[in-house]
């Protein structure tokens, strides 16, 4: 029995080893940030649509594995969603691909439908703690925000100015869960990707002003984060043909149509 | 087997042995490799007893967080470990094995159910439920405890119904036949005879509790607070490390691994204190 | 005081069951959440058809194969490995501080977070090794990752099969590998069995050692070098950024189904291996 | 007469406890030796000193030598596993390995390599014959031992060590949980054995001792008190801690 059980395990991870090995096709790994990498699976498709000689997989791991697989080698291009590129990131090469809106949204029965920066950065850093103070209902304010590091927090942060966040704030390290967890809690504020808008929360004027694909293009919602991709060196070969493609109106057109923003 | 002798199979044996064994003993390494420059960098106690986590300004203090991943894990195990050895009793002593044969699987089938799963069941039940009920924000160290509790069960059961089942059925007939209930024989009897499976059960639960990141970092709330309520959002050093990894680079990057060497050595901490604990009372019994 | 047995009896009843019964809800409520969200969007061309759109529409394929794939090869690397050193450590060496320190080892690795395996592999495996985001990074990591919990489980199981037997086989003639092989494994298959189960577990539900290693491409995968994404890491992707609740769940329901399966068949095998023995 | 076993000078320990001291006596082949003593007088550590199974035990230590055949059973490269399929051993407690009557009885044999089904056949019924079980079980031998009556599976075990066809067979109380009709087998049993094989039985039963036994050992506190025929030692004791015994004045 237990003879078998070894003949057969071992059969099986020597056909698991031999089983195919490389085809001779260029081969391109993108890694890095979660929040963009649904996007460049989409964008990968695409191109390898037109392009068979070129293979592109895809992984994700955070921007912080985006920037040290570039770096090591692990990945041709690296992708992150950070404001401001840190120093390990010096000898890469980085290219704009996309951009993205954050919203800053709460629950849709909430009454409250817009907020000034300075309200925003009261209510951020503890001292709104209560939705009456600015038109809602009289209830305390919770506030949910994603972790230190996070592109979408740094921009955030670097916008609204002055964000000191209040010591209880709720921490969440997603869009999707940012999401569940105002679409649960009436009282809760938070903010997430613009595309991730749905009918389960409610996206915030600030300053007046919608968070729209228009107004974000045309300058007058203030709330954007760039998404780079990180190359190790200098542009060249089937790496630059595939980031010439996602800067191309094909790709930009893409990313516009699945709830990013194009780069220019 | 004839072909390589006692002795071969001895010296395979002991080969793989410490071939698993020093895989361990590589992460092990590597976790103090990647952290421990880190805190003598920073310093011990600043990076221990100081609450002032913010990563951009350079503060790194970790004592919340070591705090919150106590209460979680106790509140974990006062949940989880009850019902689990109670299950496990009811399931083998009172119940048709039939039965549990089908239980069992379907038990066990828990482990497998991501942790992410678990997290948005938290976040979308539990945390509106304890919201409603208690107030607070729903996301706190009560939902982190309740969820870790429901996720070590399986461990708990399964682990615990083995060695209960371990116990020779003439111990049981023997206690059964001198007039004792079925409850006196569990206690009694078959209580001392699987203890060691059992602490074996809850020691793997009380791992999984302290090692799971994905559900805890989605229902605990994650502020860098030292709870005073059941009610409190609270960060865990797991949820740390899991939570800011996939942004830091540099200095933050080595804290947070500082933070899993934290963590080890409490892991250590508490094993010991566990296997004192249990065998001093052992011992008494 | 001391109070009637009977009533002892009963109140155990009461406790014990109560508590199975509270537990059998929980575990019956998760089950039913996952499988009404999920249930609908299970069709046969979810099962068989590569997900398009970011995931978005389109099936689940890639996933399945990655999620058999990945735990499979884990628990091959991993389960001779733990059986052997519990073994071992059980059957050829006497208890002592060696053992004692190897056994605490385990105990506390069982509690390292996955997120630092995954970290661990990443650096190891998929950097320095060269492997890359493959199937054998990924199974080499979850090996690891899985093997405190199948060293525990088999040495308890093995010192529960009775001192009398050993010494009945030995007494007959028999070498330690031989009363290993032929008396002690196969009495303690059962606790065994459940180590597996539990392990295989944890690596078809594990999430952040797996993106660290395995990598998460949708392609399906031609050699154990290329990259695969497990239904949970799937699932993990689709809910956490938020692009589509109904094909999450419809994954997670999948997956639960699958590995319901496979625990079913497996203690069905068993228990049908035990009862041709004996 | 033909010495199986010659027990030289032998001191036992376990951890700091000296178990047995200072055992020197011959155990004549193909004859019944009974050793009695009350309960810790070191019967069944010296029985299991024959068979090594002691080795099993952390902490068991001994000094002197144990002959068998004239050769020393303890010296440095002896090979226990064919010491223990020539030296077989019954236990107290019946103990049927969880698997079918048949593979109970061939478990030995197998484990030396032999599979041939006919041989294993012949040998099934040869061993459960000579220990009085065949008529009993020849129609389920494929059923669990485990599933046999206790008179029945110590008869199991025994079969079990005849089909290795050991030369000596060791027995630690074989009949203490089994009822009178299950011991007269297992007596009528070895009678016949002794023709063919060297038997060591422990007994707590002195009047099985006088049954069966040709010679008789009394121990007491870890010392050989007295050995002699089984006649004399029943009824002209030199000894007075033997009389005291096996008149039942204390023990």
């Amino acid at each position: 029995m237990f003879k078998k059980i070894l003949v057969f395990s071992s059969a099986l991870l020597l056909i698991a080893i031999m089983w195919g090995c490389g085809k001779g096709k260029t081969s391109i790994t993108l890694a890095g940030s979660t929040a963009f990498q649904p996007f460049a699976e989409k964008l990968a498709d695409q191109y390898m649509a037109t392009n068979n000689n070129v293979v592109i997989t895809v992984q994700g791991g955070g921007s912080a594995v985006g920037i040290q697989s570039a770096n090591s080698g692990a990945a041709q291009i690296g992708m992150a969603d950070l404001v401001t590129l840190p120093k390990e990131a010096k000898d890469l090469t980085a290219t704009v691909v996309a951009k993205d809106g954050v919203a800053i949204v709460v629950n849709p029965l909430n009454k409250v439908t817009d907020l000034s920066t300075d309200q925003v950065r009261d209510i951020f850093n503890g001292k709104i703690t209560n939705w009456k103070e600015v038109g809602g209902i009289d209830a305390p304010i919770t506030v949910v925000s994603r972790e230190a590091g996070s592109g979408t927090r740094s921009s955030f942060e670097q916008i609204v100015t002055g964000i000191n966040l209040k010591k209880d704030a709720l921490i969440q390290d997603s869009n999707g869960t940012i999401r569940e967890t105002v679409a649960n809690d009436a009282n809760s504020i938070g903010y997430v990707s613009h595309g991730l808008i749905n009918e389960k929360i409610k996206a915030l004027k600030i300053d007046d002003q919608e968070c729209t694909v228009e107004n974000i293009v045309s300058g007058k919602y203030k709330l954007v984060r760039p998404i780079f991709l990180l190359v190790k060196g200098s542009l060249e070969g089937e790496t630059k043909n595939f980031i010439d493609y996602i800067l191309s109106d094909e790709g930009q057109k893409t990313i516009k149509a699945e709830g990013l923003l194009p780069a220019k | 087997m004839k072909l390589i002798g006692e002795k071969g199979v001895k010296r395979i044996l002991m080969l793989t042995a410490f071939s698993a064994i020093s895989a361990l003993l590589l992460i092990a390494l590597f976790i103090l490799n990647e952290g421990l420059p880190f805190i003598f960098k920073y310093g011990v106690k600043d990076f221990l007893f100081s609450s002032d986590w913010n990563p951009h300004l350079g503060k790194y203090g970790i004592y919340p967080m070591i705090v919150a991943s106590l209460w979680v894990t106790f509140g974990a195990l006062v949940i989880g470990a009850p019902l689990g050895v109670a299950g496990a009793f009811f399931l083998t002593e009172y119940v048709p094995k039939s039965i549990m044969r089908i239980i069992k699987p379907t038990i066990e089938l828990l482990a497998a159910i991501p942790s992410v799963v678990y997290g948005f069941i938290g976040v979308m039940v539990l945390a509106p439920l304890i919201r409603n009920n208690f107030g607070g924000p729903g996301l706190s160290l009560l939902a982190a405890s309740i969820i870790l509790g429901i996720m070590i069960l399986p461990t708990v059961i399964s682990i615990s119904i083995d060695s209960i089942m371990a116990v020779p059925q003439s111990y049981r007939e023997g206690s059964l036949a001198l007039g004792a209930t079925t409850w006196q024989t569990i206690h009694m009897v078959t209580v001392k005879a699987s203890k060691s499976g059992i602490i074996a059960s809850i020691i793997l639960g009380m791992g999984r509790a302290i090692g799971e990141t994905m559900a805890v970092i989605m229902v605990a709330g994650n502020s860098v607070n030292i709870p005073h309520s059941p009610l409190d959002s609270v960060r865990t050093l797991t949820a740390n490390i899991a939570l800011e990894m996939s942004y830091a680079t540099g200095l933050h990057r080595q804290a947070l691994f500082a933070t899993g060497v934290v963590l080890f050595i409490g892991i250590i901490i508490l094993n010991s204190i566990a296997s004192v604990v249990l065998r001093k009372r052992a011992v008494k019994k | 005081m001391r109070i009637h047995p009977r009533y002892t009896q009963r109140g155990a009843i009461a406790v014990l069951g109560g508590a199975t019964l509270l537990t059998l809800l929980i575990l019956a409520f998760i089950i039913f959440f996952i499988l009404e969200k999920g249930l609908p969007g299970i069709s046969l061309s979810f099962l068989t058809t590569n997900p398009t759109d970011m995931g978005r529409a389109g099936g689940i394929f890639p996933t399945l194969i990655g999620t058999i794939i990945l735990p499979l090869l884990a628990i091959i690397i991993a389960t001779p490995l733990g059986i052997f050193t519990s073994v071992y450590l059980s059957e050829y060496t006497k208890e002592n501080k060696a053992t004692r320190i190897i056994r605490f080892g385990t105990d506390c690795l069982a509690g390292i977070p996955s997120i630092i395996f995954g970290l661990f592999g990443y650096i190891f495996f998929v950097v320095t090794l060269g492997f890359g985001w493959s199937i054998l990074s990924g199974g080499l990591t979850l090996a690891v990752m899985i093997l405190p919990t199948i060293i525990r489980t088999s040495e308890e199981a093995i010192r529960a099969v009775p001192k009398s037997y050993r010494e009945v086989s030995f007494s007959l003639g028999a070498t330690s590998w031989q009363t290993v092989k032929k008396v002690i494994l196969p009495n303690a298959l059962p606790g065994i069995v459940t180590g597996i189960m539990l392990s295989i577990g944890r690596a078809i539900g594990e999430t952040a050692a797996v993106i660290f290693t395995a990598g998460s491409s949708l392609r399906i995968p031609s050699s154990v070098f290329d990259s695969t994404r497990t239904m949970a890491v799937h699932f993990y992707i689709l809910a956490r950024e938020g692009i589509s609740a109904e094909n999450a769940y419809a994954t997670a329901a999948t997956l639960i189904i699958a590995v319901l399966i496979v625990n079913l068949s497996a203690y069905w095998l068993m228990h049908r291996f035990i009862a041709k023995r004996s | 007469m033909k010495t199986k076993f010659h027990i030289k000078d032998l001191d036992l320990f376990f951890k700091e406890e000296k178990v047995l001291k200072q055992i020197n006596f011959e155990i004549p082949a193909n004859k019944i030796l009974g050793i009695i003593g009350p309960s810790g007088s070191g019967k069944t550590t010296f029985l299991r000193a024959l068979n090594r199974m002691n080795d099993l035990e952390d902490g068991t230590r001994i000094e002197g030598n144990i002959l068998l055949d004239e050769e020393d059973i303890y010296k440095p490269d002896y090979d226990v596993v064919a010491l223990r399929k020539k030296v077989g051993m019954v236990f107290a407690m019946p103990v049927p390995l969880p698997m079918s009557i048949y593979e109970n009885v061939v478990y030995g044999v197998r484990l030396s390599g032999v599979n041939d089904s006919k041989l294993l056949d012949e040998l099934v019924e040869k061993s459960l014959t000579a220990s009085y079980l065949w008529d009993e079980v020849k129609d389920r031998l494929k059923t669990s031992g485990m599933r046999l009556s206790g008179g029945q599976q110590q008869r199991l075990c025994l079969a079990r060590v005849l089909a290795m066809e050991p030369e000596v067979i060791l027995l630690d109380e074989p009949c203490s949980g089994l009822d009178p009709i299950s011991t007269a087998k297992i007596e009528d049993a070895l009678t016949v054995l002794k023709k063919d094989y060297t038997i060591i039985l422990v007994t707590n039963n002195t009047k099985q001792a006088a049954r069966v036994a040709d010679n008789t050992a009394f121990f007491l506190m870890g010392e050989l008190i007295e050995i002699g025929s089984t006649g004399q030692i029943f009824t002209t004791p030199n000894r007075i801690e033997t009389n005291d015994y096996i008149t039942g004045r204390f023990g």
